[in-house]
């Protein structure tokens, strides 16, 4: 098997270096992909979307259908890890077989088997996880106030996405890995309480809905399909603010779409569908 | 309102699947109305698509009003429209026969189900109707991952057939986007019809050669064209079977579309069969393609797994067609892209009902179908003989195309592979009736039908619930009606899809 | 691409941490080295100019994909055979 | 031997995207564990996404950001002085898919696992063959 794999690697490798030899030179401007379509994105982006990051405007504008699919594969892969790992509450055993106490003041663990029903102060106890990480006390203080700050750094990542390098899908990531990091460093019971399944699972879709939704307004409104100009009819600004507008608004959409499903899956995948106790 | 058809296609399944996605949490009743509408809904529109495209009315979309070569914009042309109204009805059809087993196997996931149902039509149809060569892979990436999730669903090896359909399916997607991007660095555009134009100069050179080659490769790999079809048999056999009969008919046949695309649109018809002497050696992999497809297919002893091996025997017909080069060839293959897609879907949903009704498809279990199961029987006989290619059904129409181009394209060993393939089918298809029809069912094989001691009164009929057998008979009739309309489709469709240049 | 010994120093790191993601035996191992290749792959497109990808990649592919591996290694086993 | 250094990085270096892509390329086919082959498949896309990149480069151009004042005088932006934005939208969609289908492939790794208590190829299809 793996000489059969070297030869088919060395081919295609020797295909792919054959056709290196008319390549353009690397970075020359004078490359067809540098002269032929892009130079309109750079010089008529302030104009026409009055957008100065070029990559957000081609992104959410001028090939913005593209990015509307691209939001619904994330989507669609939220939905498929549901599917897939999700353990529906009916068909799991009823009382889960171990479960771990630990005494808050000692740092005694109790572990408590057979899933009997205990009745303890649980103001006293707390529940951890069945295959125990210790208690670190700097771990969870330093992740309990670095969370906001990394969360509005989300934010202001989708919000400056006009006028430096980010936007929907970079802030919809670090908003998810702020939850994920709360899920890490407490547990995911902790993450839950924050952010509950069924709120992570209908934000991919809410999300994916405003971008679609905004396209389909426009097409109410007499254009074609993801023309912002329509929205010049809701929103202030002339047909140029609109678009910038309507750019705005699709990366929030973005966002939002991004952060739920980035949530939705690492909770499916580290509880394995049972939502009781994760990475 | 005409005018925007080529967005609404897209869009209704797609803002669809979000409110199916949030009804599967609010509202669970609702899902399958919603997708029902959603497939309706396209259905609907791609009639009215290939009504305008008949009466001559060219639609064009600009999305965001951006003019072609700098947006993304939709081309709804002779060859699409026709495959746009086979996927969506499939899609329509097959989600009648999805509803018993989904309310059976997976009550509670019925939203997400029929979310991924529902994107996976709605990638398919982009990907037929967009006329940008990015756009397209993106699309292509929608149908495969919605495709990977419901093949993964079912029991035993589906989930290891569905990760080698994975790493399979991503080698081929990476390939067709590495000649898109080859493409691109030469000509410095994504739209298809701008770089047709662009590449006309460079017909020569090496980075065209190579795109072509990378380009097929992935393509080939993903419609499982014979030598790359590893992936295939596993992946379509495990299945649960609403989505084996949904991905089996579509998901190859619109690779095959791709292919005819990006050969006639993007590198134009003169470039692959004038420069490239490509087309005799092609005809002669789906020779060898159509004659191990159908040997597998003999070897085979459980039913659905059979039936996977005609799937890649078809592919090579219609591959083995196209390149043929003349005119007949590029009629028989179009037209057994619409042909083969009606027909596998018979024969999965009648696959289907049956391990709906019996619990497993090996071919020995299925004693006595002819008693118990007349009806879903009935449908497979006429399935089988669109497969064998017998007059009044569709099938034989496109084979018919098919012989007259390897007649006319003086290819003799394309022809003899397509004879030997229908006998092998014949010889499949009435070992299956022999053994349906002809040996009772024995009192000791309990299964789903309840056998009386004394064998020879006929056992109680235990047929597939209603909602499998309508679906099923409403495709058995669409391959006889389609046989009977071939003369309309080929003279007002295809007839104006070849292009001027094919001899 | 202006100082080419930094180019150099980063395209060997990326197909060193390539190679070693696939070589190592642990698979853990093998997630925090993909976390490393996609970190370097991050430096390289910030150097090529190419920030919103960069961007992209140092969150997407350092940060999520990595705690994906880590969940699924952490659910199935560390050990490998070859 | 500096300038040949020199020119193998400067000049055309699309030799790295093709060994990485080898690199991944192998590891699908020759790799035994399930994981290990989706770090394969994912080095695979991400090899892909640095030939996109490198079609972009532009010598002696900066970001693709315009950093415009607004009052003044609308100075002329010439395309020449600013690196091409296309390949680099095409990429933040290759990212994204390739994450889609990293977390759908680790979904279906584990409910391998689940099923055969191992991720070893060879031990799996040996289950498969005497059940």
């Amino acid at each position: 098997m793996k000489i059969l794999g070297l030869i088919i690697v060395v081919l295609v490798g020797a295909v792919l270096e054959y056709a290196t030899i008319d390549f353009p030179p690397l970075g020359d401007p004078a490359s067809p992909a540098s002269t032929h379509v892009s130079p309109r994105y750079i010089e008529k982006s302030i104009e026409e979307t009055a957008v100065p990051n070029v990559v957000t405007s081609v992104l959410a504008d001028y090939r913005g259908f593209d990015t509307m699919f691209e939001t619904t594969v994330i989507f669609s892969a939220g939905v498929a890890c549901f599917l897939l790992l999700r353990v529906p509450p009916s068909r799991r055993p009823q009382r889960a077989s171990e479960r771990q106490y630990r005494h808050r003041l000692t740092g005694l663990t109790f572990r408590i088997k057979g899933g009997a029903e205990v009745s303890l102060p649980l103001h006293e106890f707390e529940r951890v996880d069945s295959i125990w990480t210790p208690y670190d006390f700097i771990i969870e203080k330093v992740c309990r106030y670095l969370i906001p700050f990394i969360q509005l750094f989300g934010l202001y990542v989708i919000a400056h996405g006009h006028h430096s390098p980010g936007g929907g899908f970079q802030g919809g990531v670090i908003l998810g890995a702020s939850i994920i990091l709360l899920s890490v460093s407490h547990n995911l019971r902790i993450a839950l309480k924050r952010m509950g399944e069924r709120t992570s699972a209908l934000f991919s879709p809410v999300g994916v809905f405003i971008y679609a939704g905004t396209g389909a307004l426009c097409l109410i409104l007499g254009y074609n399909f993801l023309d912002y100009q329509a929205l010049a009819a809701l929103l202030p600004g002339g047909p140029i603010m609109a678009r910038s507008h309507g750019i705005f608004i699709v990366e929030v959409g973005v966002g939002m779409a991004v952060m739920g499903t980035m949530v939705w899956i690492f909770k499916n995948l580290a509880s394995l569908g049972r939502y009781d106790e994760g990475l | 309102m005409s005018a925007h058809y080529p967005a609404l296609l897209v869009i209704i399944p797609l803002l669809a699947s979000f409110f199916i996605s949030a009804a599967g949490w609010l509202r669970p009743p609702w899902c399958f109305p919603l997708a029902l509408t959603a497939m309706g809904g396209s259905l609907l529109v791609s009639i009215g698509l290939l009504a305008d495209v008949i009466r001559g009315i060219p639609d064009l979309y600009w999305f965001g009003g951006w003019a072609p070569p700098w947006g993304i914009y939709y081309r709804v042309d002779h060859l699409n429209a026709l495959v746009l109204v086979v996927i969506s009805g499939v899609g329509f059809v097959n989600l009648w026969a999805a509803r018993p087993t989904v309310d059976r196997e997976l009550p509670e996931k019925a939203g997400a189900f029929y979310t991924l149902y529902v994107l996976f039509v709605t990638g398919l149809l982009g990907m037929v109707v967009t006329g940008d060569a990015f756009n397209l892979y993106v699309l292509l990436e929608i149908a495969a991952i919605t495709g990977y999730a419901l093949i993964a669903l079912g029991k035993g090896r589906a989930p290891l057939a569905s990760l080698n359909y994975i790493f399979m399916g991503t080698i081929g997607a990476c390939f067709y986007l590495l000649g898109v991007g080859y493409l691109y660095i030469v000509t410095g555009s994504l739209n298809m019809q701008d770089i047709a134009r662009l590449l006309a100069p460079l017909h020569g050179s090496r980075v065209v050669t190579v795109a072509f080659v990378i380009m097929m490769v992935g393509v080939w790999l993903k419609m499982g064209f014979f030598p790359l079809h590893a992936w295939l048999p596993n992946a379509y056999t495990y299945a649960p079977s609403p989505v084996s009969s949904l991905v089996a008919p579509l998901m190859t046949k619109v690779m095959v579309y791709v292919m005819i695309r990006m050969v006639m649109t993007v590198f134009t018809v003169d470039y692959a069969f004038g420069v490239l002497v490509l087309n005799e050696a092609v005809v002669w992999l789906a020779v060898i393609a159509i004659v191990a497809g159908s040997l597998m297919a003999l070897a085979e002893k459980d039913f659905k797994r059979m039936l996977t091996f005609i799937v890649v025997a078809e592919v090579g017909y219609m591959v083995g067609g196209f390149w043929l080069g003349n005119r007949s060839g590029f009629t028989g293959s179009v037209l057994h892209i619409v042909n083969d897609a009606l027909m596998t879907l018979c024969l999965f949903l009648a696959a289907g009902s049956i391990i709906h009704a019996r619990g497993e498809s090996r071919i020995q279990s299925l004693q006595g179908l002819f008693s118990t199961m007349p009806w879903t029987m009935g449908a497979l006989v006429v399935g089988a003989m669109s497969i064998i290619g017998v007059p009044p059904t569709c099938g034989f129409f496109s084979k018919w195309y098919l012989l007259l181009g390897a007649v006319e394209g003086g290819h003799y060993g394309f022809l003899a592979a397509l004879l030997f393939s229908s006998l092998v089918n014949v010889v499949l298809f009435f070992r299956i009736f022999e053994i349906g029809y002809f040996e009772p069912m024995e009192a000791s094989h309990g299964g789903a039908s309840h056998g009386h001691a004394h064998g020879h009164e006929a056992p109680a009929m235990s047929e597939a619930p209603l909602g499998m057998l309508v679906p099923l008979w409403m495709t058995a009739l669409g391959l006889i009606a389609v046989g009977f309309y071939t003369g309309e489709i080929v003279g007002r469709v295809i007839r104006h899809a070849i292009p001027a240049t094919m001899f | 691409m202006m100082i080419w010994q930094l180019d150099l120093l980063i395209l060997m790191l990326v197909v060193i941490c390539g190679i070693g993601a696939l070589m190592i035996r642990d698979l853990l191992g093998a997630a925090i080295l993909f976390g490393a290749y996609s970190f370097m792959m991050c430096l390289l497109w910030a150097i090529m100019g190419a920030v919103d990808v960069a961007f992209t990649e140092a969150s997407v592919g350092a940060g999520v994909s990595t705690v994906f591996f880590i969940a699924a290694v952490y659910h199935t086993t560390r050990r490998t055979k070859d | 031997m500096e300038d040949i250094l020199r020119q193998i990085i400067e000049k055309d270096n699309y030799w790295i995207y093709i060994t990485l892509m080898m690199v991944g390329l192998y590891a699908i086919i020759a790799k035994n564990n399930l994981v290990k082959k989706i770090v394969g498949m994912n080095i695979f896309q991400t090899a892909v996404i640095l030939f996109y990149v490198s079609i972009g480069v532009k010598k002696g151009a900066t970001i693709p950001i315009i950093e415009h004042v607004h009052d003044t005088a609308h100075t002329a932006i010439h395309a020449v002085d600013y690196i091409n934005p296309l390949p680099h939208v095409l990429m933040l969609t290759a990212i994204v898919v390739s994450v889609a289908t990293l977390g759908v492939a680790l979904a279906i790794a584990i409910t391998v696992y689940r099923r055969y208590q191992t991720l070893e190829e060879d031990e799996i299809l040996k289950q498969i063959r005497e059940p």
